[in-house]
């Protein structure tokens, strides 16, 4: 009896598998690519040396799903996609070694972390002909001088977003979210990230440090000023600020340049976007940051990898992903191309201006801001 | 921890009394409670208002849309199987487990008890770290031995599953143990069963009800686990609470809702299902 | 007679750490009798029965059923069935199901089993219970099942650990002669536990006394009763008064102990026992005496009588010696009315006599 | 039948016995060791480990972790307010859970099982998703706040909020004390109250004097259970308290993953004590029950 309870057991989920089109182990190899009888094109691209399949670990919804159909029906390669939340937790399963990946993206200072431990493989820049349209100013930054290792893919910048029909005239700075009388006339109605690095670096620029500061007299104001904050502050909030922001329930947050996009112009079609919000640098300065293509070492596919950074970075490709995923991007060829209100939204703030890109500084992380961590957990215990 | 077969009993003068009332109306409010955010989720996966919040009218698009994101279902598929796969190595190993602690005296018994306190009191994040570090370290010694390049893959996972869910099936199973008559395992040796033959018709099924108990209680954990899957999954394979963790990140759709809705549907016809055939089997 | 042996247990020893619970313990447990060990909780009589059973190895010594070794069999191996004092009867299994459990074991085919269990049912006149749960019945059925599941095995030898014991007094007097009609029906030899004397004199061909560990005595009730080998059983078993002495007079079997203020008694004894042992005589209530006028023939004393209970059947009596000796008497009213010996007030004089026959002079 | 010479019979017994329990530990422990031993004592070498520049272990043998964690308010800060939002739960999961388990301990044998899936079969949705739900009933354009207003009262500010912490942890938790206390109720014998009647209690008397003491294993076994993961967790937190409430939780994730650069090493420190903590207080009560069962 107890085997046909048993079976009947597994029966009912096999049939449950079978029911759901799904396979329990990892999917299965996608057509052969062997077809394919010219082994180049004009295109430079030496087809038989691609692999059959490319594993991409990127962050959660930060590509447009349908550029790697297009990428799998141009070259034959799968692109089989894993999401992480965290350059920190990507950076563990890496360090971990044996990962699996090809391709990653982390942020600056990521990238910074991840060469000088050696976990990644240096670009061979021959095989990327479409590095020509990047923005020259967002190449060659402190993380990766000389872009050894490492190609922008998108952009950001952090700022305030707010709802105009609420706030009117024109905000422009910090204060807003930070001055005591401002903020608890918005009560429970605003956020900022829950980031241990982006909300004291907003503080600093407020009380006029660099974003880098890290003098125990500057931690202390930071702290105190985080502090009479958090009572006005209804969620540090960096996941759904976009949607939140959308529907009314926040009048304005901190935000990155993305989000308040998103909340502007929608999210594909899972909600709509809202006309009433704004975006800007605050005047005493922003954060600005990246997130950029890297080639892990232990990647069997490098060559595969060189092929899909360069398709990334094919003008008409990344302006559909910016499109879709509504972060700046860096190819500078790609502006033209993009959906005209974007562009619109890029002219309105949203995008840096030569003004305000002399105000956005990049943010370091490394052991000298260790003690970002004692301020946020300081706040958080309060 | 679960006993489903408890004798009859009445409480003599306690019936119809206003203490019984109070209790009644303290049940339902309390099922009220659990039940009012799954009544919003199943109603809000069929609502057309994008947002998900609102009722905005009837709609199926969004089971439709979820049949057609096969990521979303090859997820869902590989979540259950890890946690088929979990339950069943882990309520044997467990159950196993459960009698020789309640039924052994043995030298280290103190600290294998301790030991196997330390999986349900231990936070997720550490056991996720320390497993990751686990696989990466020997994936290394069994390279350098034998050249053979080891990943993390579904495996994993359920190794890891099965390593938090054994503890959980021991406590459960222990409990169903302790109030076992040893007699009718004396009184079955006396008819003739060797120790074979009495596990399987005799303690086996006096104890089925903690065991079962044991095993919902390590599909229940397994289903839902997200940190340590997401640290110990390989490239390619996706869990469905990873997925969808990264999914309400950005924004929490019906087409999550729907999801949740199928996997409480297939849940419960699984638990149905076993029940009814342990009925019958008893019968 | 010649009978052959079902059980024997040679010199067995079993020791839990560092309690012994049976110590060098020899039984000779023949074919087709009933057999019962009596003793206190503790005595070590519920050991040995599981000890028989297989559910424990004795730490020393052997044991055989029907001329075999078995001290280190199992209990699923040796031919022996156990009726529990919990009964413990499977609670998961309908009635037929725990009285077929065993042939099942043995693999007898289906339709035998069907047959055999039935017919073991009828016996123990539950004929019509078979399908439903052990739950459902009341403690003297499931009783009688625990009994049809151990006797439907056919085994040489059947166990009973108290079996009536969590049953009422009317229960239990019912079982009784119940159980005592099957063993004579069956045949089989039963070995049967209990604290209560008035069970195991009622039901028994022989009763083994046992305290602390170590058998007291075997023998037929009657034997037990009328001849216990020392105190413990006299007192374990039925009523006596006890008055100790020294032995004057040892030589023969009827014997004089001297106990004290000039008082000689006389007593019976098997063997000769040295002058000057402290011994103890032992004398039913039942056997001695009260009369108004000293009795012929026999030696009597004189008594004050200090209690009278009537009881009906009897008059039990206290009477004193002089000298402060406390006798009980147990008068049966069975004589006329008339008789002045059957109305005893307190306080009244009167003289106490018995068959010397009757007063057992123990050493232990 | 076989025998064997007396002698050689309690080794023979004693290696069949050992055999037997061999056989029934060697998986589930081996298992264990090397799936949950073996990772553990990394996690213990980490806690000793010093942090690097860029988040790396640096293997040194040091007790700097165990100064630092001891020696900042900070943390001690941290701990003490997951402690006592831990013990809110758990008191609140208590006087929830006790009566529903009575409720369905008392109920027709027929209902029993049905009820008490009723409690369970919640908690095969999504944890993050029926916490999201909790989030659509209490925001400010949510289910409680539109009911509030067709009835004409104001709009009040339900979450993000302790207040909504509070309710989705006692949400999470509730099976986790509901099981165990069923379990103990179950076995409890009713006619004891009858017989607390009989000598003249009332009924708070008889619950006080009877059935909570004779019930204390399953409180205290549902206690642990709801409490361990409330200090643990940190998703109910960040979504239902705006990750204004920072729980022992929160404050591991950060350390671990979050932080830039994240310290593994100290983060161990803080684990392990905790579970020290903790195991500790549950093998001191296991202990004690077992004992008294015996």
């Amino acid at each position: 009896m107890k085997g046909i309870y048993r079976g009947l057991l597994a029966l009912l989920v096999f049939g449950l598998l079978a029911a759901c089109g799904a396979t329990p182990a990892a999917e299965e190899a996608p057509a052969s690519n062997e077809a394919t009888g010219e082994t180049s094109t004009n295109d430079g691209v030496d087809r038989s040396k691609l692999s059959k399949e490319l594993y991409v670990y990127n962050w959660t919804d930060y590509i447009d799903p349908t550029i790697l159909d297009d990428f799998e029906a141009e070259y034959g390669v799968k692109v089989i996609l894993d999401n992480y939340d965290a350059n920190e937790d990507m950076i563990a399963k890496v360090r971990a070694g044996g990962s699996g990946y090809d391709i990653a993206a982390p942020s600056d200072y990521a990238v910074e972390t991840m060469w000088r431990e050696g976990l990644l493989q240096e670009i061979d820049q021959s095989l990327l002909p479409n590095l020509k349209h990047i923005e020259p100013s967002l190449l060659n930054k402190y993380f990766d001088e000389g872009n050894k290792y490492s190609v922008p893919y998108m952009y950001g910048i952090t700022g305030i977003a707010y709802n105009k029909s609420i706030i009117t005239g024109t905000p422009d700075s910090w204060s807003l979210i930070m001055d005591a009388a401002s903020a608890s006339q918005y009560k429970g109605q605003f956020s900022v990230l829950d980031d241990e690095r982006e909300v004291p670096g907003a503080a600093l620029r407020y009380l006029g440090y660099s974003l880098n500061e890290t003098s125990p007299e500057a931690m202390q104001k930071v702290q105190e000023l985080l502090i009479a904050q958090k009572e006005f502050v209804a969620a540090y909030n960096s996941s759904d600020v976009n949607r939140k922001l959308a529907s009314g329930e926040y009048v304005m947050a901190q935000a990155w340049s993305g989000q308040a996009m998103q909340a502007r112009n929608g999210l594909g079609d899972e909600f709509a976007g809202n006309p009433d919000i704004a975006f800007f640098i605050p005047k005493e300065g922003g954060m600005i940051w990246m997130d950029n293509m890297v080639i892990l070492k232990d990647s069997p596919n490098a060559y595969t990898a060189h092929v899909f950074i360069n398709y990334l970075s094919r003008p008409e490709v990344a302006a559909k992903n910016t499109d879709y995923i509504g972060y700046l991007t860096p190819n500078k060829d790609a502006i033209e191309l993009l959906d005209p209100t974007v562009r619109a939204l890029y002219a309105e703030g949203f995008a840096p201006d030569a003004e305000v890109v002399k105000r956005l500084e990049w943010a370091v992380r490394n052991e000298t801001t260790a003690v970002f961590s004692d301020v946020w957990t300081a706040v958080k215990g309060e | 921890m679960i006993d489903f077969s408890v004798s009859n009993r009445t409480v003599g003068g306690e019936r119809h009394t206003v203490g019984r009332r109070v209790l009644g109306a303290h049940a339902w409010l309390t099922y009220i409670f659990l039940y009012a955010p799954i009544v919003v989720l199943v109603l809000f996966s069929f609502t057309k208002d994008s947002f998900g919040v609102r009722w905005t009218g009837f709609t199926f698009d969004w089971y439709v849309r979820l049949f057609n994101d096969t990521r979303m279902m090859r997820a869902a598929g590989n979540t259950l199987w890890v946690a088929l796969v979990t339950t069943i190595v882990a309520t044997v190993m467990g159950t196993l487990m459960a009698i020789a602690m309640e039924r052994y005296r043995f030298r280290g018994r103190g600290g294998l008890d301790a030991l196997l306190y330390l999986p349900i009191v231990i936070p997720e994040i550490v056991m996720a770290l320390a497993l990751l570090a686990f696989f990466s370290f020997s994936f290394g010694i069994i390279e350098s031995i034998t050249g053979v390049t080891l990943r993390m893959n579904i495996w994993t996972v359920i190794m890891s599953h099965v390593a938090f869910c054994i503890s959980f099936v021991v406590v459960v199973v222990r409990a169903s143990l302790k109030g076992f008559d040893m007699r009718l395992e004396e009184a079955a040796a006396d008819l003739g069963a060797d120790p074979r033959t009495i596990f399987w018709r005799v303690t086996l099924p006096l104890i089925m009800p903690g065991v079962i108990g044991g095993a919902l209680l390590a599909f229940t954990l397994s289903l839902d686990d997200f940190i340590i899957s997401f640290f110990t999954v390989g490239p390619g394979t996706n869990l469905l609470p990873v997925e969808v963790y990264g999914r309400v990140k950005r924004a929490v759709t019906p087409a999550i809702n729907a999801i949740s809705t199928l996997m409480l549907v297939l849940s419960m016809l699984l638990i149905f299902l076993s029940q009814f055939v342990q009925r019958r089997a008893n019968r | 007679m010649i009978t052959t042996s079902a059980v024997v247990l040679q010199q067995v020893t079993k020791r839990f750490q560092q309690v012994i619970a049976v110590d060098t313990l020899d039984l000779d447990i023949r074919d087709g009798e009933f057999f019962s060990l009596l003793g206190p909780s503790g005595c070590g009589k519920t050991t040995t029965l599981r000890m028989i059973a297989g559910f424990e190895f004795p730490t020393t010594g052997s044991i055989y059923l029907g001329g075999e070794h078995v001290e280190r069999i199992p209990a699923h191996q040796r031919n022996v069935n156990t009726v529990f004092q919990s009964y413990a009867l499977f609670p998961h299994m309908t009635v037929a199901e725990n009285v077929a459990f065993g042939l099942e074991m043995k693999k007898v085919s289906k339709t035998d089993i069907k047959n055999r269990v039935g017919e073991a049912l009828r016996m123990v006149q539950l004929g019509d219970y078979g399908h439903r749960r052990p739950k459902q019945l009341s403690g003297g059925q499931q009783q009688r099942v625990a009994l049809a599941r151990a006797l439907v095995n056919r085994p040489k030898v059947l166990l009973l650990d108290e079996p009536l014991g969590a049953l009422d007094l009317k229960l239990r007097k019912e079982m009784q002669i119940e159980l005592k009609r099957l063993q004579q029906e069956v045949g089989i030899t039963f070995i049967y536990v209990t604290h209560d004397q008035e069970e195991a004199l009622t039901m028994s061909d022989r009763i083994a006394v046992m305290s602390s560990g170590k058998l007291l005595q075997v023998g037929s009730p009657t034997e037990i009763y009328e001849r216990p080998n020392c105190r413990f059983v006299a007192d374990f078993i039925g009523e006596a008064n006890f008055v100790t002495g020294t032995m004057i007079d040892g030589a023969s079997t009827h014997c004089a102990v001297d106990v004290g203020n000039g008082i000689i008694l006389k007593g019976l004894h098997q063997e000769p026992i040295a002058n000057g042992t402290a011994v103890t005589i032992a004398v039913r209530p039942e056997k001695l005496r009260l009369s108004v006028s000293p009795p012929d023939g026999s030696s009597y004393y004189p008594a004050t009588v200090e209690q009278v209970v009537y009881i009906g059947s009897d008059t039990r009596l206290t009477v004193t010696l002089v000298g402060g000796i406390t006798l009980d008497v147990w008068e049966q009213n069975s004589r006329s009315t008339l008789d002045r010996d059957a109305y005893w007030q307190r306080g009244e004089q009167g003289y106490v006599s018995w068959n010397p026959d009757n007063a057992l002079v123990l050493v232990k | 039948m076989t025998t064997l010479a007396p002698d050689e019979l309690p080794i023979a017994q004693r290696n069949a016995a050992r055999r037997r329990l061999q056989l029934l530990l060697a998986p589930g422990l081996g298992w264990l060791v090397v799936f949950f031993v073996i990772p553990l004592i990394i996690v213990l070498l980490y806690s000793f480990a010093a942090p690097g520049p860029t988040g790396q272990v640096i293997w040194t043998f040091s007790f700097d972790n165990y100064v630092t964690l001891f020696g900042k308010d900070l943390y001690f800060n941290a701990y003490t307010r997951s402690l006592v939002i831990g013990l809110q739960t758990t008191v609140l999961c208590l006087l929830i859970g006790y009566p529903l388990a009575l409720h369905v301990v008392l109920a027709d044998p027929k209902w029993r099982t049905v009820l008490l899936f009723l409690v369970l079969i919640p908690f095969w949705t999504n944890f993050l998703v029926r916490t999201y739900a909790w989030m659509l009933i209490l925001s400010n354009n949510g289910i409680i706040n539109g009911l509030l207003e067709l009835l004409g009262f104001a709009k009040q500010l339900l979450y993000p909020s302790e207040g909504a912490v509070l309710v989705g942890l006692v949400y999470g938790n509730l099976p986790f004390m509901v099981l165990p206390l069923y379990a103990s109720l179950s076995r409890f014998d009713f006619t004891l109250l009858e017989a607390g009647s009989d000598l003249g209690g009332n009924g708070w008397w008889r619950f006080w004097h009877i059935m909570f003491p004779l019930t204390l294993p399953g409180i205290v076994a549902g206690s642990v259970l709801v409490f361990i993961p409330t200090v643990g967790q940190f998703v109910v937190s960040d979504l239902l308290g705006g990750a204004k409430v920072d729980m022992l939780g929160n404050l591991l994730q950060r350390l671990f993953t979050r932080s830039n650069p994240p310290n593994w090493p100290l983060g161990s420190a803080l684990a392990l004590v905790f579970m020290f903590f903790l195991t500790f207080i549950v093998i001191l009560y296991f202990r004690n029950t077992t004992e008294d069962e015996r």
